[in-house]
């Protein structure tokens, strides 16, 4: 028993706390900082808000499930303007050419990083035990928390 | 009014455990409307006939307790009483009395709530004028009015206006979790289940304003999901409605043009909607006529300057887990987006 | 048990039996113990102490809900610590503290030497200790379930609850509930089979009957929460769709689930309570109980009865009009069962000669609260005032009243009552008052003011208020109360810590009972009992005659019990009951690693089953019997009696 | 001092078949709380049943009826070494018992291996839909209790190999067979409403 109490700390604290008021990681410190990782990722209730945003904000209307239609699909293993948490924040802050708007401003970053750990995990990229499970709809893909993590390409704009 | 004076006789009720007087704006012994009117004289039948059999009970009870008891019980060496068969059969008697007795009560409380049951729920007489949708969110109520023409449809939120005594049917509806739709003093509740639409009727009997709440509990922010229901005169009533229809107002002051352009590039016109301008958002209340309304944030703060610059900047202080993120704005823009709010009648 | 107890042979037969059944000395004794007087205490105290922190819970919500908009603790962690409350209170509390004095008692009560199936009592409690110990564990590192102890779907589902916070409470579940349906096996069995001879079925002590009921209702209960739970669980975990409407599923399918469970679980906690009660008045009044055939048979029906209400759970989610109508007679109708206990007992106090003492002012106390409670349930039972009451305050009044009046007012005149058989020492009289009239002051004043909050719309649930309602007063009122019933408690436990050791020495009987717990020493030797006796009718020890005979040729150098027959319990055969061993102990550990691990990986299910089988098959591994010692041709000689015996019972 | 009355029981037998047994209350028990289970998992498979207009919902086949129909028929052929398992035990048979427990077991492989097949061929998966989840489940349930009872079928054969070979063994292989015949009785249930209810109703 006493192994149980370490065993859920180890796993626990980072996933399950549920800070209204996160400040937003610093981005300047994000996009120096090579070994960089978004705490977001690791917190259950964070990607949790990520995919409520994703679908709320109608980011599934370009990205349909993640599987893609007019915007690329965010399941596969391509990246056009790359992987990294930092990267995908720049992607959704800045806008890219053909078509994906910038949200600079309008969406709050707390939520801009909450929505690139939800678009990683769409791939895979983030812990099982945090990711989120199944949503009370149809299903169109596997849930997060049961995704393969998938490879990075980075590969150039089609 | 029957109802009126027992409440009375209620008010006397919370005297006697001397406590603050029951506000009477979310009570279901204050009846408004026909449904809370049948249910609370339910209430008050059960009440005080219960109460005499819980004094009933408790006499015999104290009674068999305390009562003087001849010195010569005859008993025996281990000093128990022996029990004469005679007695005893006395007593089965009395107790198969009681139980009579209990029967009789339980049938006649099972048809009363069989006639107010049917009484409720009889399907309403009167064709119905007007349908409200509701649909419950994390932590606000979306309030819809049905009309065939597209342009009569009213949408707002966390606060119904009603004509007095006309008879309403709500279609209650959930947009995420189960919640529950409870105005006490005009009906019981009816809960909102995914994948259940369900329907509901009430009427008011008197105009007033009336609390409701969510009812089940749905998460951080149950406590803070209140709504009123405003009850007008059929005139009062319309006069709301058409304004309500209004899109906001064009010409603005240029700080109100200031506070419309900083809604417009700030997150606030990622979630909601202002009638009339780009603003389309359909995650939070609708805002067109965000002034008209007595509160804010689902009944949690009245609607005020204060009030409205406390939740922008940071409503997670006010309702923490709510779905609104705090806007940064600096005191300058807030004043230009209060006063631009403020326009929004 | 009688004077004669003190001869040379007798203190040659104690050393002997002590020998055969005591417990291993030292902390291996005390973890491979599967004595039930051993088991028992620790399943008491465990409850006890289960008990005290949903108490403490209890206070912190009092404490937040003392005034409007207080920031004493946020959303967030209220709707843990209610979640925690109602959790721990019914499946951590409520059940176990009921299952682990039966454990104690009914093998006394019966007159037999232990329990039925052991070791399968000792892993009842440890499964039970770890689930408990996983879930508060988990609720102090944030991972506390928070959609309520009843766990709606979707606020509990995949997608409005992230995080394992919602996992850890179903399988909380699963721990609570194997513990719950092992030890209900025990309890049968014992009753059933281990009566000492001349005990048949009618001369039963009513308290018995109460546990017997309770055993059944736990078999037919606590499966349909296991598969309600295991759903969940695979909803959440491994994206099953049986509550996404969107898939075909239904919440709907959780309440019906969850209620068909969580009615009958009320009647599971409140039955043993009026055991208690049925235990408490004949010895305190003098006199046998009143309408003994009434009483059980009102026990049985209500149990019956008891799992054909759970809809008036539901009846603001709309379901057909005709079925409310049909559960709020059904509801209504249960009333008539506990009417009937109640009257009876009025009956026997009515013409008994009372003596105040601390166990009977609690169940003097019981009758007010729980009667009141009834009341107010009657109310609720009516679906339209329902729809008014349901999920407000005055719901929360009215199963307080229930559960605190129908079962821990009795539980602590049980506390109190038995005691003296627990430790071997009396409770301090005064104390005990003080407690009594604390916890009954204080709770009215708690609970009370919650029925006007209801009625003024306060609806439950909600971790602050509103000024504007005028619930200020009243709430703050019911904290006042909180607090003095919470003193009383505290009361009872220092009274507890002084009198456990150095409290006066209690007799055989100290209260003149007539159960047969009370023919042994307090507290009993490990074997219950020198001979075992023999019953010559109800209220045993205020009937039997001096030289009531008792049974002999019971091997005191192996763990022999006799088994009796189940309805005249004449002697049947003799069994020979396992020594003491660490098996259950490593079985629940590797049950635990299981669940616990299931949580984060589904495939723990598989690999987790390995050692779990294991110790399993250890523990069950036979070691040879020395009363095997015999040529088979008289094994087939004793099968021929024994199949005589059958036929005796079939004519 | 007058001699205690006293009643002696040292000539009772020290084991028992049937009800007078202690496990079979056990057993029972188990059947009892595992039959509730099995009962509710049904009536939430219909339950469900009930919230949609096809069942199973469209563009999904029944479970395909060769391999569920083949099991059915090993299982019910399997009753028979289990009784004879069971009388050869009440008759303190040794050689009986190890033969037929073996036999018994065998069936149970063949089962288990056939099982395989049926969860290949039931046309639905539990990530599906709630059709699927439920059909998964009740399988699931009813694969669990197999291997349970194979498990402890596998240990009481070993037993009765090494010994010690005493009376309450007998009394458990009864148990045992027992407990099989619940898990074909459950199985012929199940079969009905995952394989038949689908197509006849």
């Amino acid at each position: 028993m006493a192994l149980l109490p370490v065993a859920l700390t180890v796993t626990s604290c980072k996933r399950e706390e549920r800070n209204f008021n996160t400040p937003p990681p610093n981005v300047s410190e994000a996009q120096t900082n090579p070994s960089f990782k978004n705490p977001l990722e690791e917190n259950a209730y964070s990607l949790s808000e990520g995919k409520r945003l994703f679908s709320q904000y109608n980011c599934n209307g370009c990205h349909a499930q993640g599987g893609g239609g007019m915007g690329p699909a965010l399941m596969d293993e391509k990246w056009i303007y790359g992987a990294r948490p930092e990267q995908v924040f720049a992607t959704i802050v800045e806008g890219r050419p053909n078509g994906m708007p910038s949200f600079r401003d309008r969406v709050p970053e707390t939520q801009v990083w909450q929505l690139s750990a939800y678009v990683r995990s769409l791939s895979g990229h983030v812990p099982k035990d945090a990711a989120s499970s199944r949503d009370d709809h149809m299903q169109g893909k596997p849930p997060e928390s049961r995704t393969k993590e998938q490879p990075i390409k980075n590969t150039s704009p089609p | 009014m029957r109802a009126r004076q027992i409440n009375w006789g209620f008010l006397t009720w919370v005297a006697l455990v001397n406590t603050t007087v029951a506000a009477t704006t979310q009570s279901s012994v204050d009846p408004a409307g026909p449904q809370a009117q049948h249910i609370s004289q339910l209430w008050w039948v059960m009440l005080y006939l219960l109460t005499g059999v819980f004094i009933l009970v408790m006499s015999l009870l104290s009674i068999g307790a305390f009562r003087r008891r001849s010195k010569a019980a005859e008993t025996s060496g281990r000093n128990v009483i022996q029990t004469d068969s005679l007695r005893e059969t006395k007593m089965a008697r009395v107790v198969m009395g009681g139980v009579v007795v209990t029967t009789v009560i339980l049938f006649a409380l099972l048809v009363s709530s069989f006639i107010v049951g049917r009484t409720i729920y009889s399907i309403p007489k009167e064709p119905t004028v007007l349908t409200i949708d509701i649909t419950g969110h994390q932590w606000w109520w979306d309030v819809r009015y049905e009309n065939q023409v597209a342009s009569q449809i009213v949408t707002t939120a966390n606060e119904i206006h009603i004509p007095v005594g006309r008879q309403i049917l709500f279609k209650l509806n959930s947009a995420d979790v189960i919640h529950s739709f409870w105005v006490p003093n005009l009906h019981g509740k009816t809960d909102l289940i995914p994948g259940h639409p369900a329907e509901t009727w009430l009427k008011a009997d008197r105009t007033g304003v009336y609390r409701g709440q969510c009812a089940e509990f749905c998460g951080h922010q149950h406590a803070h999901m209140a709504f009123e229901v405003v009850v007008e005169s059929e005139e009062q009533f319309q006069a709301w409605y058409e304004s309500q229809l209004k899109s906001a107002p064009a010409q603005l002051t240029s700080s109100q043009s200031r506070g419309l352009q900083l809604f417009l590039s700030k997150p606030c016109v990622m979630c909601h909607t202002i009638q009339g301008t780009d603003a389309g958002g359909k995650v939070g209340p609708d805002l067109t006529h965000l002034a008209s309304r007595q509160t804010i944030a689902a009944g949690a703060l009245q609607n005020n300057r204060t009030n409205l610059s406390r939740w922008i900047l940071n409503s997670q202080d006010v309702k923490p887990g709510n779905h609104m993120p705090p806007i940064p704005l600096n005191s300058e823009e807030l004043n230009f987006v209060l006063d631009y709010l403020e326009s929004l009648k | 048990m009688t004077p004669e107890t003190a001869t040379k042979t007798d203190d040659a037969l104690h050393r002997e039996l002590e020998k055969t059944w005591g417990d291993k000395p030292g902390i291996w004794g005390s973890l491979t113990s599967v004595n039930h007087k051993t088991i028992g205490k620790r399943f008491i105290v465990t409850a006890f102490c289960f008990f005290v922190f949903a108490g403490i819970l209890a206070v912190l919500m009092r404490i937040q809900l003392a005034r409007p908009e207080n920031h004493f603790i946020g959303a967030d962690l209220y709707n843990q610590i209610f979640t925690m409350h109602g959790t721990t209170m019914m499946f951590l509390f409520a059940v176990p503290i009921m299952e682990a004095i039966a454990v104690f008692l009914v093998p006394l009560i019966v007159g037999t030497r232990s329990i039925a199936f052991p070791r399968l009592n000792a892993f009842g409690y440890w499964i039970f200790l770890f689930g408990g110990i996983m879930i508060f564990v988990a609720f102090i590192l944030n991972v506390g379930p928070d959609a309520g102890w009843f766990a709606y779907v979707p606020l509990a589902g995949p997608q409005y609850a992230p995080g394992k916070r919602v996992d850890f409470w179903a399988q909380l579940i699963t721990f609570t509930e194997v513990s719950a349906l092992v030890v209900a096996t025990e309890l049968i069995t014992t009753i059933f089979k281990l009566r000492a001879p001349g005990m048949s079925l009618n001369r039963i002590p009513v308290y018995v009957w109460s546990i017997l009921v309770m055993a059944f209702m736990v078999f037919f209960a606590m499966p349909t929460i296991a598969l309600a739970s295991t759903s969940l669980i695979l909803d959440r975990l491994v994206s099953t769709h049986f509550f996404n409407p969107a898939e075909g599923g239904d919440p709907i399918l959780w309440q019906h689930l969850f209620w068909f469970f969580g009615h009958p679980e009320v009647y599971i906690i409140f039955i043993p309570a009026t055991g208690f009660v049925s235990a408490i008045i004949p010895t305190f009044v003098r006199r046998p109980i009143f309408g003994y055939t009434a009483l059980v048979l009102s026990l049985i029906s209500t149990a019956f009865i008891g799992f054909g209400l759970w809809v008036h759970h539901m009846f603001a989610a709309g379901l057909p009009k005709m079925g409310q109508s049909f559960f709020t007679a059904a509801t209504l109708m249960i009333v008539i069962p506990s009417g009937v206990q109640i009257f009876c007992w009025i009956a026997t106090i009515w013409s008994g000669r009372p003596i105040f003492k601390t166990p009977f002012l609690f169940s003097l106390g019981f009758f007010f609260v729980f009667i009141m409670g009834g009341l107010t349930g009657v109310m609720l039972a009516s679906w339209p005032l329902d729809l008014q009451l349901h999920d407000t305050y005055f719901v929360v009044a009215h199963f307080h009243y229930v559960l605190i009046g129908g079962a821990v007012f009795p539980l602590f005149g049980a506390l109190h009552y038995w005691f003296p058989k627990f430790t071997g020492h009396m409770l301090s009289e005064s104390l005990g008052k003080v407690t009594f009239w604390l916890m009954f002051i204080g709770f009215n004043l708690a609970f009370f003011p919650m029925h006007i909050l209801g009625l003024i719309g306060m609806p439950r649930r909600v971790y602050t208020f509103q000024a504007m309602n005028g619930w200020a007063g009243l709430n703050l009122l019911a904290t006042i109360g909180g607090v003095v019933l919470t003193l009383g408690v505290l009361v009872f436990i220092i009274n507890f810590f002084i009198n456990r050791k150095r409290g006066e020495l209690a007799a055989e009987n100290p209260w003149g009972a007539s159960t047969l717990e009370w023919a042994t020493s307090s507290p009993p030797p490990s074997y219950n009992f020198l001979h075992i006796p023999t019953v010559a009718g109800r209220d045993t020890l205020w009937v039997q005659p001096e030289d009531q005979p008792v049974v002999v040729g019971i091997r005191s150098d192996v763990r022999q019990v006799l088994i009796t027959k189940m309805l005249d319990a004449e002697p049947e055969h003799i069994d020979q009951f396992p020594e003491p061993t660490i098996w259950p102990l490593l079985a629940a550990l590797s049950a635990t690693g299981l669940f616990i691990g299931s949580i984060f990986n589904p495939w723990a299910v598989v690999w987790g089953s390995i050692p779990v089988t294991v110790s399993l098959i250890a523990w069950f591994w036979p070691k040879g019997r020395k009363a095997e010692e015999r040529p088979p041709k008289e094994v087939q000689q004793n099968l021929g009696e024994q199949k005589l015996n059958a036929q005796e019972e079939a004519a | 001092m007058t001699p205690r009355r006293t009643i002696d029981v040292s000539r009772l037998p020290t084991y028992a078949f049937g009800h007078h047994a202690l496990t079979w209350w056990a057993t029972w028990s188990m059947i009892l709380m595992e039959g509730t289970m099995l009962v509710i998992l049904l009536i939430s498979y219909f339950f469900l049943r009930t919230a949609v207009p096809e069942w199973p919902p469209a563009h999904t086949l029944p479970p395909n009826l060769f391999w569920g129909t083949l099991n059915t028929a090993i299982i019910l052929a399997s009753v028979f070494p289990n009784q004879l398992a069971k009388k050869a035990a009440e008759s303190l048979d040794v050689k009986g018992v190890r033969l037929w427990m073996i036999v018994t077991l065998l069936f149970g492989v063949a089962f288990a291996v056939v099982r395989i097949f049926e969860f290949k061929n039931l046309n639905c998966h539990w990530q599906q839909n709630a059709y699927g989840s439920i059909v998964w489940f009740n399988m699931g349930f009813h694969t669990a209790h197999v291997l349970t009872d194979m498990v402890d079928t596998v240990v009481l054969i070993v037993l009765m190999f090494v010994g010690p070979i005493e009376g309450p063994r007998f009394v458990d292989v009864s148990e045992n067979s027992i407990y099989w015949n619940f898990v074909v009785v459950i199985w012929l249930l199940i079969y009905s409403v995952i394989y038949l209810a689908p197509r006849f109703l």
